[in-house]
């Protein structure tokens, strides 16, 4: 038996602070350095390479002022919000239709879970061609007879967001629908068998008993769905490139050309800073209720 | 030795070009290393930027001239290769002088030119014309003349791609070729907003608007895509670069019969004589030093450059070498150089900035009929204040 | 599971009077299944497309709809993509790129979720102070688009001299696959009871005994679902691939996207559908081998707040 | 009188296991059935075939003399209380209670009736504003309860309501069960496996094992007259204690333990004239000491291994014939290990079962 | 002799709320300690002080006379038994035991021996190459205790280490802890909110409410003379009638209770000369009827409002002086609700607090 005295703050639990170590490294030096440090360069006119001539605001002042990111903001703002309802509905319908104790529960969860499996570049690729006038869809439904069938969201400025949708929802929502669905699956028998004596439909049970007992589930999938929306590029790269006209720019595509196609640092930086100061504000708050005050289990 | 080359070159001809330096420079015993990034703009720029500023260079890289390579040179990370340019008197043989001004920055060469491109043409498909008993156009208005019976034939007068540097292209040949290149040198290199605001210049907008309307329905996304349409039938011209030879000539048309070229649109004979250079980061390894340097020579070796830009389509940087089997088109070409009816590009005039916006102000042209040619000029004329 | 749903479905012994009981094909159940093969079909049509056209020849492609089973099969496009594809000067196809891939996906699976699990770990049964400060830190790390920090990391391993390496790629890796994979260990850890920790710790094991020896063994499910998460992200990402490498360690995706990418003439579909596949058939295949472990896995504690 | 419920030929087989055998069961009009047995034994699955939630392999349900075997759950009058009170936890108690009854759309100032009755039966009024995570064990259980009582229906279900609370509460609960039912005077059935809720609550119970019932009966004749051994081991605590012996019954019947003859005149006989070998079953409450077991018709003298004090009584732990032999004493009493004690039991409350069936002789 | 576990001012919070106040233990070598309490009132956290799984605000905590407050879990001698099992689910049986002793790099050879002994101790020796999922709960309880036992600990602490299982198990395991701790000889710490099992196996009860200990003595004086009306309330079950009354002093201490004066002469007090507001309690089972209540020096007339039979006896609610009394009469007598019954009790076994303090006078 030992008889130390109390160990001193720095000394408690050393070995897990040890193995903290790769984490708090990562938060302050990668996610907290790293964006201090495009911050702190959005104030500079830096193009190609990092400089250090200050030039206060006027990036922030051109980036508000230019229309592609203005567009970008709004695109990816419809996008997001679309894309969230949608994936999450489509993911809880698809998670409930399998959840009813139906047959060749496995070839269906396959079926919707291998999208996520493939890149967004090749997702956006295949449903660019799938999207193509010329050969695709349109093409397949006009050959059957039906002469004036139109269905070319790509090429069209106000539809093109939801050719992008289409693809988006087509690779995310069958991940949705597994978190949902083992969210589902942790949900006490009992329940459900209280609200059939109660007599109450399971369109009703499902919104306004299930769901709310799913938040854990909905949080989760939020964190990964809205990361990935924020992140939206590799799709509209491969899918539209932009276009047609800015219809589908968004902002890490402004910002990846920014920086790397016209070479203005600086300006994508600004951009940049733009997007995280929106991240921050939204998820801090959140992320602190969430994670912050939780006490064990 | 081993020297790693990146370049995007990955297409048939490209690659068929790139072969040729390659098998020249091995011939000298090192090794090629070959770091084929596809996708110009998007993926290949900032990987080679990183790879430079990262402090892991490549051997050589493929980049296009102008201000791109600036700030690269400036912050000391490429090498330049003066001696060996005035061992092999680069300055006597390579054709035109621009090419080499833009490689060079404080008295140094830091780059070497391997091709010339030019931008300015108009390509028609001669049997979608004659076919519907018009005559092939000699002149953008002529073209222009004919489009209505065209789209009654349910034919795409002008055919284009949709990536945005293609927009740009398409903007700025009709700004050499409408406006003239005296027009085109004042509005970049003389930055000159007043004069881009005024009416010479609106002129250009206004064809602009008219290449719009000859455009609707072109749905493509790659220029090879457009010249595509333009091969089968479904379009009747393409404004594109001399490139666009490679797709033809694939296609089993010949130049002059199956297909006209107009240089200048058939308005203006200016092109611009701009093309790819390869440049060499600085590096410690003399051995690889040593392999720049061969690389440098064989590049603008006129062994090479015969072959080089044949396979590619491209005209070659040295006045003594002979194109072998060039095509009318090329032919024409050639002459305008020689005529000294060169204009520079927009890419050593401004900066990439610059050229960012106003590619995105093209792209929202070109994409939106009811955005009115004034209000792109007004806009234009902006950025050419802010220009750098 | 299955066998209730059998036996709920079975028709009424003759005896029993009173309403029917419901049918194996009721209008309840054609109408679940009615959308689900609905569904299915938007699911199932991209992947049909992909291998149908990399099955045609060219001129098939040219005349027929996309949708049309090739009249006539040729691997001929598979054969291509995989060994002969030229992507500039080296004409070996995918071939090469999926080693490096392979190269590439192994060692950044294995650091990323070590490191990750441990980090959950920690946090979980180990709270110090400031832990959840850092946690949120890398929450919201994962919402930075990637091109924020593109510029920062390279400056970054320039500095640490790993630019270039394969073990600066693992890194970078290791750092993006940080936030969710934690989060996911530490949920899962979180929903292990305490008082097992607590024996182990009774028992005279320390940090690294109690996470070796009692908590890996348990984690098996949720390890499951971190490597084919992240084997799926790292086989697929591309821009870290083409900026942290070079060329001669180019996965896959690069290689994929030089051969879509690469202008000539026709487009050749076929083998542009046949490299698609081909550089997605191990992460597809680790979701067909194990999607139900996947699924199994995340109720397992994955999605426990 | 018709059966409240009424329960003929019940199978139920998940996959190839048979769960419920060949059941019938009739339970009449305000009575209250508990449903024992150990853990498996298919009580849940009877519970969730009588509510609607699973449906038989063969046989008939009626309730009230409706055949319900196919009926929906919300049509057959019937409410349901669970182990784990399957509370909707984002709604409010009383949000809780009106949930079913907003759904059958039934009038609003019914409902608001219906919701103050209830909560006064179950004195939960000053709670219906509360989320059920902000209530304690116990109150949510009456809430579940009250969910039940709100849709004034003819039988009550419970599946183990109290078995999630502690002893203290679980007593309180009880009694308050009882009161509900002396109330409400439905009919009750009450899926338990503790012995106390079944002895104190039940009119009738009905002993399962594997599906199939063991004796149903009033709480007195199965604690006093179990139909077979299993029930008398599974009823009373600590169990019954058996000897092994063998049942001599040539005129007078008796059985020998340790050696001493144990005459069974005073032995009320299920099957008179039976011999054979035997359990004895004695329970440990009826073993005397002290006085009364030098009055007792049988007496040995005993060692004590092991004494566990209760409060008020002790229990204490002994072998008598190679069986161990417990038996209580009053808590006063000072008893220590290895002491040795005098008991005494009267054979007419014995038990005893044949052992090849293990039947009731 | 020095204190097996000895515990000073030992105060822990938790953020801003505390748990354990300014808390003093003194356990002897050897004793079977039980800390009793209802939930949330800090036991787990007491024993988790002592184990050193947390670490506490203030104070000290002493392990045979060493200070061990800071010192690592596995160095303070202890072992510990949780209520989960907490069983390392990969591991077999032998697994579980042995990896303790692995860690403290003990010889093979040692290892064997003591996993021998523990096994047969626990009779549990063809388990040991068997993993957690394929035993019972009884089995795995064993298994858990055997983990503390191979460590050869000088202090046993079991956090509720039989709340998991079912009635009849527990009671089994009950004796056998019992048994284990006469075998053994150790020190042992054991939590519970099971009040039976307190009474049964402690040597002395700490009762705790709120992070301070109410009493701490044997089980017996815990029964029979609480200190305080929370203690006498919490044990015995069904609880401690009481009434609400005034404790008159003049000569004669006397209590008036439905009219009647209660004398309480034969009634020890802890503070003779007390008078003033007081609770009366009396417990259900010093209650007594029949032949026995006409003895008694109190007599009332109640009537039974609810009929609890339970087998071997039967409880009966009713109420007195507007006050519910409960009390227990013998399983054979005939008690049917709303029957007349004689009640007695001897005020001698009573137990008296004041209204103010609610402190034993
Ligand atoms: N869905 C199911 N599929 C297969 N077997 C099942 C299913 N539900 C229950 N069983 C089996 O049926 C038997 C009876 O289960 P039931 O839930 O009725 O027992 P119980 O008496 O309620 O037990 P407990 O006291 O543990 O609640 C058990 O052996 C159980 O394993
Ligand atoms: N980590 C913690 N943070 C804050 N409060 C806590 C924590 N752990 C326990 N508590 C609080 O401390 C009090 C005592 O908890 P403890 O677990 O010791 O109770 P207990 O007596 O063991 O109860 P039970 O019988 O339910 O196990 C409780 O009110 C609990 O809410
Ligand atoms: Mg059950
Ligand atoms: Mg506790």
């Amino acid at each position: 038996m030992s008889q130390s005295g109390k160990p001193t703050g720095l000394f408690k639990n050393l070995s897990a602070k040890i193995a903290a170590v790769p984490m708090v490294l990562t938060a302050l030096v990668v996610f907290v350095g790293c964006s201090v440090w495009t911050i702190v360069y959005s104030f500079t006119n830096s193009r190609l390479l990092p400089s250090t001539k200050w030039v206060g605001l006027d990036q922030y002042e051109r980036l508000w002022g230019t229309r592609r990111w203005l567009i970008s903001i709004e695109n990816l703002a419809i996008y997001g919000i679309l894309m969230l309802i949608l994936a999450l509905v489509l993911g809880f319908l698809l998670a409930a239709l399998i959840d009813q104790k139906i047959r060749f529960e496995d070839g269906f969860r396959t079926i919707f879970l291998y999208p996520y499996a493939l890149s967004f570049i090749v997702t956006g690729l295949v449903w660019q061609w799938l999207l193509n006038p010329e050969f695709g869809i349109q093409h397949a439904v006009r050959s059957l007879g039906f002469e004036t069938f139109t269905f070319d969201p790509l090429y069209n400025t106000n539809t093109v967001l939801y050719g992008v949708l289409i693809a988006g929802l087509w690779h995310t929502s069958g991940l949705v629908m597994c978190l949902m669905l083992a969210g589902l699956r942790g949900i006490d028998e009992d329940v459900w068998k209280a609200t059939k004596i109660d007599g109450i439909p399971a369109w009703k049970t499902y919104l306004l008993v299930v769901i709310p007992m799913m938040r854990p589930v909905f949080i989760t999938t939020l964190v990964l769905i809205t990361s990935a929306i924020i992140k939206l590029y590799d799709l509209v790269i491969a899918q539209t490139g932009g276009g047609p006209g800015l219809a589908s720019e968004v902002p890490a595509k402004f910002v990846f050309d920014m920086m790397f196609v016209s070479q203005n640092l600086a300006q994508g930086f600004a951009a940049s800073s733009m997007m995280l100061v929106a991240v921050i504000v939204v998820i801090i708050p959140w992320a602190y209720l969430e994670f912050g005050g939780k006490k064990h289990g | 030795t081993d020297l790693e080359v990146t370049h995007w070159w990955t297409s048939g001809a490209e690659a068929a070009a790139i072969r040729v330096i390659s098998e020249g420079f091995q011939k000298s015993g090192n090794t090629w290393v070959d770091g084929a990034i596809a996708g110009a703009g998007g993926v290949a720029r900032p990987l080679i930027t990183s790879r430079i500023t990262g402090g892991d260079p490549m051997g050589a890289t493929q980049f296009t001239h102008g201000q791109a390579m600036r700030e690269l040179i400036e912050a000391g990370f490429m090498r330049d290769v003066t001696e060996v340019a005035e061992a092999q008197g680069w300055k006597d043989q390579i054709f035109p002088q621009s090419l080499l001004d833009s490689c060079t920055f404080e008295g140094k060469l830091y780059c070497v030119p391997s091709n010339i491109h030019s931008q300015q043409w108009l390509w028609l498909n001669n049997a979608v014309f004659t076919d519907n008993g018009l005559s092939v156009p000699q002149n953008w208005d002529e073209f222009v003349a004919a489009a209505p019976k065209l789209r009654e034939m349910d034919i795409i007068p002008l055919a284009q791609g949709q990536q945005s540097w293609q927009k740009q292209l398409m903007f700025n040949v009709l700004m050499v070729s409408i406006g003239g290149p005296e027009l085109f040198e004042r509005v970049y290199a003389g930055r000159d907003a007043d004069y881009a605001a005024g009416s010479d210049v609106a002129k250009v907008f206004k064809a602009a608007a008219e290449a719009r309307d000859l455009m609707e329905g072109s749905n493509v996304q790659a220029w090879n895509e457009a010249a595509n349409l333009m091969i089968s039938g479904r379009a009747a011209g393409q404004i594109m670069g001399d490139w666009v030879q490679g797709e033809f000539t694939q296609a089993g048309m010949t130049a002059g019969e199956d297909f006209s070229c107009l240089p200048g649109l058939g308005v203006n004979e200016y092109i611009t004589a701009a093309g790819d250079a390869f440049y060499f980061p600085k590096v410690d390894d003399p051995e690889i030093i040593a392999a720049q340097d061969v690389l440098a020579g064989v590049i603008v070796s006129p062994e090479t450059q015969v072959e080089f830009t044949k396979a590619k389509g491209a005209l070659p940087v040295r006045r003594d070498v002979e194109l072998r089997d060039p095509t009318p088109c090329m032919e024409k070409g050639m002459a305008i150089l020689k005529e000294g009816h060169i204009v520079e590009s927009i890419n050593t005039m401004v900066s990439p900035d610059t050229v960012g916006r106003v590619t995105d102000l093209m792209i929202e042209f070109f994409a939106d009929p009811s955005f009115s040619p004034e209000t792109a000029q007004a806009e234009f004329a902006e950025i050419i204040a802010t220009a750098d | 599971m299955a066998d209730v749903t059998a036996n709920m479905q079975r028709p009424s012994p003759a005896h029993a009077s009173g309403p029917k009981p419901r049918r194996a094909f009721s209008r309840n159940n054609i109408v679940i299944y009615g959308i689900l093969v609905v569904l299915a079909v938007y699911y199932l049509l991209p992947f049909y497309v992909m291998l149908m056209t990399s099955l045609k020849g060219l001129p098939e492609i040219r005349m027929g709809s996309i949708f049309a089973p090739p009249m006539e099969i040729t691997f001929e496009p598979w054969v291509k993509a995989w060994s002969t594809v030229c992507t500039g000067l080296n004409c070996d196809g995918l071939s090469r790129g999926f080693w490096n891939s392979i190269k590439i996906t192994v060692p950044s699976v294995f650091f990323s979720i070590a490191v990750a699990s441990v980090n959950g770990y920690a946090l979980s049964m180990w709270r110090f102070k400031g832990a959840n400060v850092f946690f949120t830190i890398l929450i919201i790390g994962a919402f930075i688009p990637y091109q924020v920090m593109i510029y920062p990391i390279v400056i970054l391993l320039r500095e640490i001299g790993l630019y270039g390496d394969l073990g600066g790629l693992v890194l970078v890796h290791t750092i993006f696959g940080m936030p969710i994979l934690t989060l996911l260990f530490r949920n899962y850890f979180s929903s292990v009871p305490e008082e097992l920790f607590k024996a182990a710790r009774v028992d005279g094991a320390r940090f690294w005994t109690i996470y070796l020896k009692i908590m890996l063994p348990m984690a098996v499910p949720i390890f499951v679902v971190a490597v084919i998460l992240q084997t799926t992200a790292i086989w697929n990402d591309f821009l870290f691939g083409v900026i942290f490498t070079r060329p001669d360690n180019y996965p896959m995706t690069v290689q994929l996207n030089n051969i879509v990418n690469s202008v000539t003439g026709v487009k050749e579909y076929n083998v542009n559908m046949a490299a698609t596949l081909l550089s997605g058939v191990v992460p597809l295949t680790i979701y067909f081998l194990s999607g139900k472990l996947f699924v199994r896995g995340i109720a397992a504690g994955a999605v426990k707040g | 009188m018709q059966p409240s419920v009424s329960i003929q030929n019940l199978k139920l087989d998940f996959g190839s296991v048979s769960v419920l055998r060949d059941l019938n069961l009739d339970i009449g009009q305000g009575e209250f059935l508990v449903l024992l047995g150990s853990s498996g034994c298919g009580k849940s699955t009877l519970l969730n075939c009588i509510a609607g939630l699973l449906e038989p392999t063969e046989g008939s349900i009626h309730i009230k003399g409706q055949n319900v075997t196919w009926a929906e759950p919300s049509d057959r009058g019937i409410g349901m209380v669970f182990q784990s009170y399957a509370l909707y936890p984002q709604m409010t108690v009383e949000g809780n209670l009106t949930f079913g009854l907003k759904n059958a759309k039934m009038p609003k100032d019914e409902i608001a009736r219906r919701v103050a009755r209830a909560a006064e039966v179950l004195q939960i009024e000053p709670l219906l504003k509360r989320q059920p995570a902000a209530l304690s064990g116990g109150q949510r259980q009456r809430v579940a309860i009250g969910r039940a009582l709100v849709r004034d229906v003819d039988v009550f279900l419970f599946d183990e309501p109290l078995s999630n609370l502690d002893a203290k509460l679980r007593a309180d609960l009880r009694v308050e069960i009882k009161r509900l039912h002396q109330t409400l005077e439905n009919t009750m059935i009450y899926v338990t496996h503790d012995q106390v809720e079944a002895m104190t609550l039940a009119d009738r119970i009905a002993i399962m094992k594997g599906g199939v019932v063991m004796q149903l009966d009033t709480p007195s004749v199965i604690y006093n007259k179990p139909a077979n051994k299993y029930v008398a081991d599974f009823i009373g605590s600590p169990s019954m204690n058996f000897f092994d012996t063998r049942l001599a019954n040539p005129q007078s019947p008796k059985v020998v333990i340790a050696g001493k003859d144990v005459s069974l005149s005073g032995y009320e006989f299920t099957r008179p004239g039976f011999s054979g070998d035997v359990w004895f079953g004695i329970r440990p409450e009826h073993i005397v000491t002290g006085e009364a077991a030098d009055a007792a018709p049988t007496q040995f003298e005993v060692r004590a291994e092991l004494v566990e004090p209760m409060g008020a009584e002790t229990l204490v732990w002994s072998s008598l014939a190679g069986t161990s032999l417990r038996f209580r004493v009053d808590g006063q009493m000072p008893v220590a290990d290895g002491d040795l004690i005098r008991v005494g039991f009267d054979p007419a409350r014995a038990s005893i079962f044949d052992k090849a069936e293990e039947l009731r002789v």
